[in-house]
């Protein structure tokens, strides 16, 4: 099998589903890394739970930090032209008003019916809802980022999730580190396989049976 | 002549009594968590307290204690809630974000969960948020869509609105609200900075008493009108950073 | 009998109930007077439900009239140090959220457990009304003031308000031309007369029994 | 990149359509009230509109009328939702205050009420405005305290919470909303002067598409970052007073 892609890859696929004008929010981990794959001649405004809307790419020095610029994972990020702030209830108005055009999650299991689940692992209760629950109901489109399968090798996409949901039905594409998955009315259709993967090996590592899609490519990078 | 400014952190929680609900903004590492309010808090000493935030936050067991290992910086002179939990003033955590239990790497929070010592109510974020803003707003319950067909809403009311269901949460009533501002002004108007607004913007207001840190007090008008971010009708005490008679 | 008194004097009478770091609503009609008549050595916080918090006096010339600056009942207001704006949303979240110190409407009707009718007199529907009954439902406290009769002296504090309700069991002080009543549980009190009047002379004109305050004075003007 | 300002009120309203409910930002005689969108709609001549607004306003029975008796003076180039009520374009108004029907002085709205030509839903402006914020948060339904045990709520459902009765409210589910700022920007962002915010800042990203006419445009960053009181991404288009291809 071919090599899986690494995390900054990941987030270069996913950032190619950035329009021009979208409001984007990004959760913890691999969405984070997005924001330094906007595509050229896009112009794309994020939005953080935690009162801004427009900031720019996370700081690189320590020159550039500030304790009172910091997105939703806690990074420091840098202003930008256009940027606002506002306070969470406004916040989460925005969320689950249903204003933001796409959210981009982490996912521990994702369900051919579009089910998600990425806050809680069973045995590390309490679990960390954060803002995902509201973001998963409240999002126009859910983009889940994740690697194909658990450190074990096994599955995260299942038929059936067996973690506790953030929300059913929510996920509308999965992007992983060997394929592009959209989920549809009809099931999981394949739409594209990292650089060197068959349809037969990407199917191996997922539970439900996979549709294949009629334009099936290779992810362009 | 209307003047909220108290001279003293201690004295502007010294009413705060044992078993109280108390709302304390703040949002992740960032500046912007009363910091010196809840090292007054901590200083007396009130138990059984109720505490509802973002999470528990990095906590330490005592001021100037030594912070938390962790990849990030803190600001300067910072505390948050995990200061009152580790010394034991708090028997119930209302929180979005307690953080992930890891065998073998368990924190104070945690610990003290595990012993049956404090208890924790999990609330997503937005319906936090919202919770809060309700009591503000003299709204005692209304219907949202987050958690609906989740553990999370186990046992809640349900209902379904033009063919989707949602469910019922109520108002986050409380006794006290501790806020971070940037300045304020001796009737209560308060300006944040940044993403330091998040939850203090939120809760200040929706206690039966707000009590504002700020950086530093400004004359009266000295803030726009326009750019007022909590009017002052939400705010009962001030407090100072600069002028305080308690140091950092 | 005396004379009753005019609004300028029941505006004024109203406003000795403004204690120092109040926020006060006032209505359409007399109440707006009132901010000409703040006790000295007092200061008040005007809020208004056009979103405006602590407004000054009224404009007095042209000149000072500011098309982006009104109260509720449409008045051209000054300035004040320490006003701030908001919209209507975080306005009515002030009003019905219990912030609101005392509020100051005028009244057609008061019953003898402080129900008030104000907003629609019969034959004239659909009746005005506007942001009386948020707060009718949501001040801490409310005062009523009105002539303690209707045009044709027929009593308006009545045992029961035969006109539709703003609000049931809300007023807890009327102040008339002619008297200063309080709403109890026991029922109504008057505590003041207008200067002139008898306790026979306001009875009469009052549908339900008055208690007498055993502290019951002239109005001090 | 993005570019939100239309050169044409015609065409920022073009897409109206018959029977659209529509929010409408003011108050009173105040500026603050969309008047040139109004007249665009009017041009447009969409028909069986709800108008969803404080009051229909003072009205006349078409742009350049002269403006109705009355003791006040009007903003320069006003118009209110009345414009559009005598144009026979409205069938259903929901408002706070349609002011009273006196008669022998009846008002065209009036008029056209009581000849059943069109609808009105009084709604108690509080409730309005939380209606409206609801649309906007999400939130389908929520109680409130306000019209309990009144005539304005008969038929509507009612809940107890803590011994007080409560009314349960319904999100005001809206098309479009024409709101007025002072000052916005490419994005969207949007600042107002004075009480002309009021319902404007209240309906902006209330309706599936939001309006905001301007005074001027701005660059981008011009308005600080603390001081926008509408987000940009609560506003669909701009049109700007200053540089619009129409005159008032």
């Amino acid at each position: 099998m071919a090599e899986r892609l690494d995390e900054q890859t990941m987030a270069l696929r996913v950032a190619r589903e950035f329009q021009n004008g979208m409001v984007v929010n990004l959760g913890v981990g691999t969405p984070t890394l997005c924001t330094n794959y906007i595509p050229e001649d896009r112009e794309v405004i994020f939005q953080s739970e935690n009162g801004c809307l427009g900031y720019g790419r996370t700081a690189q020095t320590e020159a550039e930090q500030d304790f009172n610029l910091i997105n939703a994972s806690g990074q420091f990020v840098i202003g930008n032209k256009g940027m606002c702030f506002f306070d969470h209830a406004e916040s989460f108005s925005m969320i689950r008003g249903g204003h933001i055009d796409l959210c981009v999650l982490g996912g521990l299991q994702v369900s051919e019916k579009g089910d998600l689940a990425n806050w809680l692992i069973p045995g590390r209760e309490p679990g960390s809802i954060g803002g995902a629950m509201d973001l998963a109901f409240g999002a126009a489109k859910l983009i889940i980022v994740m690697t194909h399968t658990t450190r074990d090798n096994e599955p995260k996409i299942l038929k059936q999730c067996t973690y506790a949901l953030t929300a059913p039905r929510c996920v509308d594409l999965v992007v992983t580190d060997i394929a592009v998955i959209e989920v549809t009315d009809r099931g999981l259709v394949l739409k594209e396989t990292a650089p060197g993967w068959t349809v037969g090996e990407v199917q191996k590592l997922t539970e439900p049976k996979l549709i294949i899609a009629p334009d099936l490519k290779a992810m362009a990078l | 002549m209307i003047n909220k400014l108290y001279d003293s952190f201690d004295k502007a929680v010294a009413d705060v009594f044992d078993g109280a609900v108390i709302l304390i903004g703040g949002f992740g590492p960032a500046d912007g968590c009363p910091s010196y309010l809840i090292r007054a808090l901590y200083r007396k000493g009130a138990k059984n307290l109720t505490l509802v935030s973002n999470g528990p936050g990095r906590g330490r067991p005592a001021p100037g204690a030594p912070a938390p290992p962790g990849p990030r910086r803190s600001p300067p002179n910072y505390d948050d809630g995990g200061l009152l939990i580790q010394n034991g003033q708090v028997t119930k955590c209302i929180c979005a974000f307690p953080g992930q239990g890891r065998p073998g790497m368990m924190s104070p929070f945690h610990k003290l969960l595990t012993e049956g010592k404090m208890a924790v109510e999990l609330v997503p974020q937005g319906t936090l948020a919202e919770r809060i803003r309700a009591a503000k707003a003299g709204i005692p319950a209304f219907y949202t869509l987050t958690g609906a067909g989740t553990v999370i809403t186990k046992g809640k009311e349900t209902r379904v609105f033009e063919g989707r269901e949602y469910v019922l949460e109520h108002a986050m009533k409380a006794d006290f609200a501790l806020v971070r501002a940037h300045k304020g002004d001796r009737w209560g108007n308060l300006v944040y900075q940044g993403t330091s607004r998040n939850f203090n913007g939120a809760m200040a207001g929706a206690a039966k008493v707000t009590i504002a840190e700020v950086d530093e007090m400004v004359e009266l008008g000295e803030i726009h009108p326009e750019a007022v971010a909590t009017p002052s009708i939400y705010v009962n005490r001030l407090c100072s950073r600069k002028d305080s008679r308690e140091g950092p």
